[in-house]
């Protein structure tokens, strides 16, 4: 019972106090029921799904965020000083969907090397 | 305070689940009306936008559009941290069974009266057959039996203490008899609100494994692989059934204490045990019967007891075995059939798993009867003449034949050609 | 309540819409509230129609709770809101002892209840119509039943009694339950405790 | 209202903020993905989303992870509407009847087994949105027919092609007088994110209906994802569109295609080398698609001639 509050307590913390690993060991230590906590990488680093990478050409990029827009997945982000894309290697699965939006073509699809 | 317009009084046991649930602060109450449920929703309706109540409290009463929505909708407001109450019955009851698994799946607390009905087929039938409740004897819910209409205000207030229990969280469906106590009305007392509050569990904001919040966001049930804790899981349901009984016995102690009245140990109620050579055994309406039952075979020299099994889920086991094992004659009296099970009956059968697995009870007598089905009366005679056969038993040392006995159960009332059913034609007056 | 019977059962024969359902509930209420320990009312509830014939049971016990919930086989007191259910299969030749309380301005062929009940009628339809004392349209019988009830006796080995109601408490619950109609309701049921006769 | 545009949203660093995490178990190139992505930068942390069995509860994170960042529920298949009717309610009692309330269902969740609940919460007029992004067909358990599947479109429960049409869902919300039904897909997400913003201001049943295309399913390539989007909405076989309190008013790209001539022939999206699916439309079956596109349009003049009715 004590063992199991302490757990518990982590589960109920505020978004940043939580742990960033949740260790479950035991019968014992589960809470009354399955809870599930957010994470980045809920099905595991992603970025190993690709095949091809997408590379972004700052140089031809004109800042219309339509990369941004149309990621699924929400791994392309915009650096506030550059105002250029960043694009999540961890998570990025390769789909190709910001490349084929892309109106200036300055998204190049790149074989990984794995 | 506006004054209370009932406090004492005969009262249909439909609206003493209606004025319990009331007392009880509920917050959330999701319903769909179904034979011989309606009183209760309807009355419901009418107490939500009473001055007594909204005076008080805080109560959301949701229509719902079907029974599979209600237990859906339990869920939804459970989840949210509400305390949730609803009633059903038979078909109902059935259509909501998929909402009830879930419920007992994500450990909430609502509790759901039933008015137990017949299942339908062949033919319908809306009479008491707790066929419909035990149907669910899996599910993981707390099942208890009701058998007077006091008892049914009683167990729906004593319900969320139990619940809502730390150790505990699961659902609770008290069922008593459809019409034999839905629509019948006998003395009924209600308990002031403010006394109710001090003995009702206080509320608290959230549950402790499951809570709404935007700061501490939680995915609830998401699909567990076979590897990783689906089983665990799954034997905390069994484990909170199992805390489920001391915490019972606790809460009917304190409600006894509290109010003065009780049943039994709120697991089994005993009728005159101590010097029993026989045993009735039975839940509900017909074994509240069995104690009028004892009192006229004893006048007739059988020394008989009755014992009303009042939790079925959890099973008190020790408690039955204590009587068991003292008197090890016992008539089980079952209104509802297990088909194909190994006694017709799903007590009866989980008795005789208790007693093969206690070296003290392993030669007890049970003797299964099913009878009562669909709303037939199980009369004086009958439940008498089971004590004679009990004591035919305990003299002869085997189960005495009857007409009506087949597959070593006893099926009480059966129509076995001694009596004739006379339908006329010409002007019908069924005896319904 | 020093009376010795366990419980005092009665069988309420009406039409559908005549409210024997609520006559055998409301008797529960008066008897609790007169002093029985305990009270139980059955509503018999089938397939019954606005006119169609139906029963409902009141036990009212002095002393002991009631424990069974089963419908009343033999009545000690059977209440018939009209005198065209009495052929019917079920009513009168149900009847195997006690008191009968039937709603009539008529005369009776007592010959067919048995020797030894008392009869009693009681005209309640026309004392309705008078007081113009109706729901939906219909005269309503039941609460002048009951009040007529209240100076009806039972017999039995112990002797002649009523049941011991009160028509004071009739009123209370008759003002209680319907209000603004309860005191004509009271008004019909102290005229039927007046006009109801014993026959035998 | 005038359209939200990619650069308001990167100038607001509130709605630069990813709630559907990354790194979930999303297909490459879903559109439930993005749908996701867009209804929650829109609707913010203080939401709490249902979802009954459907893609989302799966790509949603094994226990004990997950990858959305605000209260998810999951609920057994029938049961989402009425599960988010009583968590409203519940909320309520418990002081926070701020928070939205969400249904997020499938189409087989919402066109199917959970209708029943979603027009009883509809007739309610519940405060909750139910979103149904709609992928036409039962794609989490391997692409069955749903009502949503389109004719002719081949699924596995549809070997040689369905045979009926797709149930037009929005109308039949519509009819049950909601304040707010909206289409939208995610090859437009600045149009989706606005319906968002205005259903979330709006009191009362929302319905939303969501066209999110599905890779695997519909059998095309994943980059491919928004173009299938938009193709479907030139092509005038899912219209855009609003209706509040009845009015219905055309949105993004279909308010041109009102005139059947400005829209792009059927044959270009219903066909074999676009989507791996369509391998079973011939010539008759596009006829009867072109003949149930015209119905859906006629369903939105309905709307529209009441509209003119009432203006004039």
């Amino acid at each position: 019972m004590t063992e199991e509050k302490k757990n518990w307590e982590l589960l109920r913390m505020n978004r940043e106090k939580r742990p960033k690993v949740q260790n479950w060991t035991s019968y014992w230590d589960l809470p009354y029921g399955p809870v599930s906590l957010p994470v980045k990488g809920s099905a595991g680093r992603t970025g190993d799904w690709r095949t091809f990478r997408p590379v972004v050409d700052n140089e031809k990029c004109i800042k219309c965020y339509f990369c941004y827009m149309y990621c699924p997945e929400g791994t392309i982000s915009v650096n506030d000083e550059t105002g250029f894309v960043e694009i999540d290697y961890n998570y990025c699965k390769g789909c190709g969907v910001c490349a084929t939006n892309c109106p200036k073509e300055c998204i190049d699809m790149e074989k990984e090397n794995k | 305070m506006v004054k209370p317009k009932f406090m004492e009084g005969p009262l249909k046991g439909n609206f003493a689940s209606a004025y319990a649930a009331m007392d009880a602060d509920v917050d959330v109450i999701t319903a769909y009306p179904i034979t011989p449920q309606t009183t209760v929703v309807e009355k419901l309706s009418e107490l939500v936008g009473e001055e007594e109540f909204t005076e008080r409290q805080h109560v959301e009463y949701v229509r719902m559009e079907s029974e599979h929505s209600v237990g859906a909708g339990l869920v939804g407001a459970s989840y949210a941290g509400a305390r949730t109450f609803t009633a059903t019955a038979g078909q109902g009851l059935l259509y909501m069974t998929e909402m009830v698994h879930w419920m007992t799946g994500a450990r909430l607390p609502p509790v759901v009266a039933i008015q137990t009905r017949g299942i339908t087929g062949p033919g319908w039938n809306i009479w008491a057959d707790y066929g419909d409740i035990l149907s669910l004897r899996d599910s993981g819910i707390m099942i208890q039996f009701i058998a007077s209409h006091q008892e049914i205000y009683d167990s729906i207030l004593q319900g969320f203490n139990i619940t809502e229990h730390p150790d505990v969280f699961l659902p609770l469906f008290p069922a008593y008899g459809g019409f034999v106590l839905s629509h019948t009305a006998k003395p009924v007392k209600r308990i002031p609100w403010e006394e109710a509050q001090k003995f009702v569990r206080p509320k608290t904001p959230e549950w402790p494994h499951v809570w709404v919040d935007g700061e501490r966001p939680i995915m609830s049930n998401a699909l567990i692989m076979p590897q990783n804790f689906y089983t665990e899981f799954r034997i905390k349901i069994h484990e909170a059934q199992m805390n489920a009984i001391p915490v019972i016995k606790d809460t009917m102690a304190e409600f006894e204490k509290t109010f003065g009245r009780g049943y039994g140990n709120g697991l089994v109620v005993p009728y005159k045990c101590d010097d029993a050579e026989v045993l009735l055994l039975g839940y509900g309406g017909n074994a509240l019967q069995a104690e009028d039952a004892v009192d006229k075979a004893r006048e007739q020299g059988y020394k008989a007891g009755a014992l009303r099994l009042r939790t079925y889920r959890p099973f008190p086991k020790e408690d039955l075995l204590h009587y068991i094992k003292k008197i090890p004659y016992v008539a089980v009296m079952e209104r509802a059939l297990a088909f194909g099970s190994p006694t017709g009956g799903a007590v009866s059968t989980d008795i005789m798993a208790i007693c093969q697995r206690d070296p003290k009870a392993r030669n007890a007598h049970i003797v299964p009867f099913i009878g009562g089905l669909g709303g037939r009366d199980v009369f004086l005679d009958e439940q008498i003449d089971q004590i004679k056969i009990l004591y035919e038993l305990k003299e002869k040392g085997e189960v005495p034949d009857r007409k009506y006995k087949m597959w070593d159960t006893f099926w009480t009332g059966l129509i076995t050609g001694d009596k004739k059913v006379e339908v006329e034609n010409q002007e019908y007056f069924g005896d319904i | 309540m020093t009376d010795g019977k366990i419980i005092y059962e009665i069988t309420m024969h009406g039409r559908g819409g005549q409210g024997a359902i609520t006559a055998a509930l409301l008797l529960c209420e008066i008897a609790y509230a007169d002093g029985y320990k305990d009270v139980l009312s059955i509503p018999k509830i089938g397939a019954e129609r606005r006119g169609a014939p139906i029963k409902a049971f009141s036990k009212l016990s002095p002393k002991n709770a009631i424990k069974n919930y089963s419908a009343t086989e033999d009545a000690d007191i059977t209440i018939i809101f009209d005198p065209t259910l009495l052929p019917l299969p079920g009513v009168a030749d149900a009847i195997k002892h006690g008191t009968v309380l039937l709603n009539t301005n008529k005369d009776l062929d007592l010959n067919i209840f048995p020797k030894d009940c008392k009869i009693y009628t009681v005209p309640v339809t026309d004392i309705a119509l008078e007081l113009n004392l109706l729901a939906s349209g219909y005269p309503i019988l039941n609460i002048p039943l009951l009040g007529a009830l209240t100076k009806v006796k039972y017999k039995d080995e112990q002797g002649e009694r009523t049941l011991g109601l009160n028509l004071d408490t009739i009123k209370k619950i008759a003002l209680k339950k319907f209000g603004s109609k309860g005191e004509l309701n009271y008004q019909a049921a102290v005229m039927a405790a007046e006009q109801v006769k014993e026959l035998r | 209202m005038a359209k939200t545009k990619i650069k308001d949203i990167i100038a607001n660093p509130e709605s630069r903020r990813e709630y559907f995490l990354p790194g979930n178990s999303t297909c490459q190139g879903c559109g439930l993905d993005m749908a996701f992505r867009w209804a929650m930068k829109a609707l913010g942390q203080n939401t709490v989303m249902i979802s009954p069995a459907s893609c989302s509860n799966v790509v949603t994170g094994l226990w004990p992870k997950s990858a959305p960042d605000w209260p998810y529920f999951n609920m057994a298949f029938a049961g989402a509407a009425a599960a988010a009717t009583g968590m409203k309610h519940g909320l309520v009692t418990k002081g926070k009847g701020d928070y939205n309330v969400l249904v997020w269902a499938g189409d087989g969740g919402t066109t199917d087994i959970g209708i029943q609940g979603l027009s009883g919460a509809a007739e309610r007029n519940e405060d909750i949105i139910y979103v149904c992004y709609d992928n036409e067909a039962y794609q989490n358990t391997g692409n069955q027919r749903s009502s949503s599947t389109p004719h002719g479109g081949v699924t596995t429960t549809t070997p040689y092609g369905k045979e009926r049409y797709k149930k037009n869902l929005p109308m039949i919300v519509a009819a049950h007088n909601v304040p707010y039904v909206a289409t939208a897909s995610v090859g437009d997400p600045m149009d989706l994110y606005d319906k968002f913003m205005k259903a979330k201001k709006i009191k009362g049943f929302r319905y939303i209906h969501i066209l999110a295309p599905c890779p695997p399913g519909w059998r095309y390539p994943a980059e491919e994802t928004i173009q299938q989007a938009k193709m479907i909405v030139d092509t005038g076989v899912f219209p855009l569109f609003e209706i509040e309190d009845g009015n219905l008013t055309l949105n993004g790209k279909s308010k041109r295609l009102h005139d059947k001539n400005k829209r792009k022939p059927l044959g270009e999206y219903f066909n074999k080398k676009n989507q791996g699916r369509f391998k079973m439309v011939d010539e008759k079956i596009l006829e009867e698609l072109q003949m149930d596109t015209d119905r859906w349009w006629k369903w939105i003049d309905r709307f529209l001639v009441i509209q003119d009715y009432e203006e004039k």
